[in-house]
């Protein structure tokens, strides 16, 4: 060996990393020492942009804020405004906006699984989990004209209705993923070699998630027993029975179950809301100016506590949209996830993590 | 249970194998788009009426107004700056702009890609 | 949740007299207390020990005009805001590095974006903005008005 | 005349180099149609071959560029001499006894020039892959050299096409040793760093491996030799355990055609079932279980049939 010590760069662009973020490992042997990390790849400063639109172009900026999540942000925006405005949503905007938050968590999670795969050289798990998914593009695609962003909000409520016959469609559609979804987490829990590179990986113990106050699958993976859907119920989780999934071995492993065992939740949740749909307005008209106030925003990303903190000084244009991302709390103890960690781990750390980067660089 | 996980993923390939392949034949075959699908902007010229609404909405600024009195003025799309988010359809109060199923062609100059959507000339008072 | 928000405010003004309980409006389930900056720190040790307030969702810094304002958003069912009001001048707060380890971006972030000075943070490399970025903050109120005088 | 139809095309040069082609799209073929995938074009290689002859050829500084083109040239030229000892049509060019442990030591000048090829590239990923490389040479290498030695006990010599000629009508050597060729199979999965084992050329890990710095003819070469390495890799089993090429003109060449295709099968499904190991697992794995197993199949042969 020229030098026991060697940086290597996970660069800006490499295989493992579908966005720009740069890690710099220094590797004894085939051992991680120190971890170091540099962000601001794609910060698009969205923050500083939104004090120059109007509230209702903000939902469209707010939407690409992420390419995965893009509706749970627009609804989270949307909430916020809405509050500051005094409106109350009709019953059926709130339950299609939920409908539409429960599809992006299946879809997200299905995602992350086929890249998770990917990094861990089990190409297949990529190709099925991938396949799967496009059922839930097509329901999403049908629902509001857009794969992946939606703009389906609006402020005061939602743009695209859903029919009787489009209701049974989605279900039908619904049925077709439940056969393949099970067999994806039974894959997830039987599966001898990708539980081999998986299993008491990146460990963080609920001491640690506590301390870094983690969020999302990364922390009930851990065992900390915290979902906004449950605990800080907004308008239609209030009347919809579900289950929070948590593990307690906190390793990758255990990420992948809670992921895997939540999109299963959330498919029978959309039923569920399929099943309640209220009738009625799918929206109220809101005025453009925004009276002065402050609000705090918060919902349950596929990551994790997202929160958006807008506040307005009565024009057209907020004063000043705070979000911060769920991925940012994982990011942070990456470089304590990856110390002591072998070299040949650190494509199981990272995407056991689930980033995504133009999430927390906004 | 030793064996079975061993090859967990064995049933799996082989019901795969046997029906015909996921992936979409495009560009080769057609692409089959749901009705609400966003794509190309189009224009319904007689019903605009100038009221740059939907320039004043348009988060990406890729719609302008150039007038010129009342009755004249032209509405400039760029279609390279548009994001494709249907806002300028939901803005018009009198459905003269909407998102057809077809994508933007693609072009290796930008320039040719702006489109006047209303070129509304006055029309010529008859009487004198 | 084990303490009720009340009990939790009496508490804080019983230990901290400093403290005005500032009940400024916050939609959706905010109480804001409005905390001086020196005695953060201990505001911030006594809601994470005692009452188990240890999620800090995350800091938002504001430039109102008058002054920076910083916000620290507490969240255990029920959202807790500290209100740090900050002269342009002086814009100086200690960090909370040791107790909430996760706090060092949020930080790092504010520090480059408005320019708030936290005592103890080690702020050399960038956060989000590129390395050759000239030290103007891009969320100062007056980097909006140098823009439209252009 | 005759040695040149044989040294360049048929068991030679052009009919290695085109089964390598469609040993390769075969493979993709079939790993596509298990994941639900159409697949490529059967001239998919040929293109690979030919856009990565046009490629601009890098030279990162640093690198000896004298060893650097040796190597793919070195390891293109071992993997073609094998071609002359394995019998393809019943009879090899060349045939001699103990040709069976040189076409071993043929095989494994790839593996070694591909270590030196990262060695001196000079690169992060290139000392990474380097070093990986080596780790897993040492541990698939002893399983697969028992593992092969088995029918060769059985039938006591090291000619290879005597040991092929034995099983023909009889019992072949895969009845006769499952396990061994089982075992033979990890290694040659090993040694072609193929799917389950590409742990040097991992791209999530370490990007290229030692390949990372090679760029247009040199790497086109390469990835010719690993191709015609999994080419000889599948002859060399099928002779020594699938019972090579029988007597009758037509079942025989057929025999021969559906036996590589069996194992192509096999490597394929072996690529989409697993997920990669690592270095530490696969070195767990040769010297934990693989070996033991091999050296219990060997006393076995040697007991049974020595």
């Amino acid at each position: 060996m020229k030098s026991d010590k060697m940086i290597i760069p996970i660069g800006p662009q490499h295989p493992l990393l579908k966005e720009p973020i740069a890690f710099t490992l220094t590797v004894e042997g085939e051992r991680v020492m120190e971890a170091g990390m540099r962000m601001g790849y794609v910060h698009r400063g969205i923050e500083r942009l939104a004090q120059e639109r109007s509230y209702v172009q903000t939902i469209h900026l707010v939407e690409r804020v992420c390419g995965i999540c893009s509706h749970v942000h627009a609804t989270t925006y949307c909430q916020g405004v809405e509050a500051l405005l005094g409106l109350e949503i009709p019953p059926r905007a709130q339950y299609l906006r939920a409908l539409l938050c429960e599809l992006e968590r299946i879809h997200s999670h299905l995602l992350w699984l086929g890249v998770l795969g990917k990094n861990l050289g089990l190409d297949t798990i990529f190709m099925y989990a991938w396949r799967d998914r496009e059922i839930v593009l097509d329901i999403m695609e049908d629902l509001s004209g857009g794969r992946v962003s939606h703009a389906i909000n609006v402020i005061g409520g939602v743009r695209s209705d859903v029919d009787e016959a489009h209701c049974d469609e989605i279900l039908r559609q619904l049925d077709l993923l439940t056969e393949p979804l099970a067999r994806l987490v039974g894959l997830v829990e039987h599966e001898r070699t990708l539980k081999a590179r998986t299993q008491n990986v990146g460990h963080l113990s609920l001491e640690q998630i506590r301390r870094y106050c983690v969020v999302g699958p990364v922390a009930r993976a851990s065992g900390l027993d915290v979902d906004l859907r449950r605990d800080m119920p907004k308008a239609p989780y209030t009347d919809l029975s579900f289950k929070v999934i948590t593990h307690t071995a906190g390793d990758v492993w255990a990420r992948t179950l809670v992921r895997m065992q939540e999109a299963v939740e959330s498919v029978r949740l959309c039923r569920e809301i399929l099943a309640q749909l209220p009738d009625g307005p799918i929206s109220v008209k809101a005025k453009r100016r925004v009276p002065p106030g402050e609000v705090v925003s918060r919902a349950e990303a596929p990551r994790g506590e997202l929160i958006y903190y807008i506040r307005s000084d009565g024009s057209e244009k907020p004063a000043r949209l705070k979000i911060r991302t769920p991925t940012l709390t994982t990011l942070i103890t990456l470089p304590e996830q990856l110390r002591e960690v072998n070299m040949a781990d650190v494509p199981a750390v990272l995407s056991g993590v689930d980033l995504c980067i133009a999430c927390a660089d906004r | 249970m030793g064996l079975r996980s061993f090859l967990y993923l064995l049933p799996e390939a082989w019901r795969t194998w046997l029906k015909r392949p996921s992936t979409v034949r495009y560009p080769f075959g057609p692409l089959e788009l749901p009705p609400g699908f966003r794509g190309r902007v189009v224009i319904e010229p007689d019903n605009c009426r100038g009221c740059s609404l939907c320039v004043r909405d348009c988060p990406a600024d890729a719609l302008e107004l150039q007038r010129v009195s009342r009755d004249e003025f032209r509405l400039i799309f760029h279609p390279e700056r548009c994001a494709y988010c249907g806002q300028c359809e939901l803005s018009c109060n009198f459905g003269a702009i909407t998102l057809s199923n077809d994508f933007v062609r693609a072009t290796t100059d930008r320039d040719t890609l702006t489109e006047i959507l209303v070129d509304r000339k006055p029309e010529p008072e008859s009487e004198a | 949740m084990t303490h009720s928000l009340e009990t939790i405010l009496e508490a804080l003004q019983a230990t901290f007299p400093a403290l005005s309980l500032d009940t400024r409006a916050m939609l959706t389930d905010e109480t804001v207390i409005s905390v001086p900056g020196d005695v953060l720190t201990e505001v911030v040790g006594e809601l994470i020990e005692s009452f188990d307030f240890y999620h800090l969702t995350t800091i938002t810094g504001l430039d109102t005009g008058e002054g920076l304002v910083l916000l620290y958003h507490f969240w255990n069912i029920h959202g807790l805001t500290l209100y740090v009001a900050l002269p342009y001048t002086e814009a100086r707060v200690p960090t909370l590095t040791e107790l909430i380890p996760g706090v060092a971006m949020y930080e790092r972030e504010i520090h480059e974006m408005l320019g708030v000075d936290f005592t103890g943070l080690e702020t050399s490399a960038p956060f989000l903005l590129p390395d050759d970025w000239d030290d103007t903050l891009p969320l100062r109120k007056q980097a909006v008005e140098s823009e439209d005088e252009v | 005349m005759q040695t040149a139809f044989t040294l360049l095309i048929f068991p030679g040069l052009g009919f290695i180099v085109l089964c390598a082609w469609l040993f390769d799209w075969l493979d993709r073929r079939i790993i596509a149609r298990f994941q639900g995938r159409v697949g490529p074009p059967w001239y998919q290689p040929v293109a690979d071959f030919i856009k990565l002859l046009a490629k601009e050829d890098i030279l990162s500084t640093g690198i000896n560029p004298a060893l650097s083109t040796a190597l793919p040239v070195l390891s293109l030229a071992s993997v073609l001499t094998v071609s002359l000892y394995i019998p393809v049509a019943r009879t090899a060019p060349v045939s001699f006894e103990g040709d069976l442990i040189v076409v071993l030591f043929l095989l494994s000048i790839p593996a070694l020039a591909y270590f030196l090829a990262g060695w001196i590239s000079g690169g992060v990923y290139g000392i990474l892959g380097a070093n990986r490389s080596l780790l897993q040479y040492f541990s698939y290498e002893v399983p697969f050299l028992m593992a092969l030695s088995g029918p060769a006990i059985l039938g006591n010599s090291w000619r290879i096409a005597q040991i092929a000629q034995q099983q023909v009508g009889t019992t072949w050597n895969l009845a006769l040793q499952p396990l061994g060729f089982i075992l033979a199979v990890v290694g040659l999965i090993g040694k072609l760093k193929r799917d389950p084992l590409d742990i040097p050329k991992a791209k999530s890990e370490v990007v290229g491996g030692s390949l990372t710095e090679y760029s247009g003819r040199k790497l086109a070469l390469w990835h010719l030799a690993m191709d015609m390495q999994t080419v000889l890799g599948i002859f060399l089993l099928i002779n020594l355990f699938l019972g090579g090429t029988s007597a009758s003109p037509l079942w025989g060449g057929l025999g021969f055609v559906l036996k590589a295709l069996g194992i192509v099968l096999l490597l394929s499904t072996a690529s989409v079932l697993y997920a990669r190991l690592r270095i530490d697992q696969l070195a767990n794995l040769g010297w934990r279980v693989l070996a033991p197993l091999a050296l219990m199949q060997l006393a076995a042969t040697i007991w049974m049939g020595g």
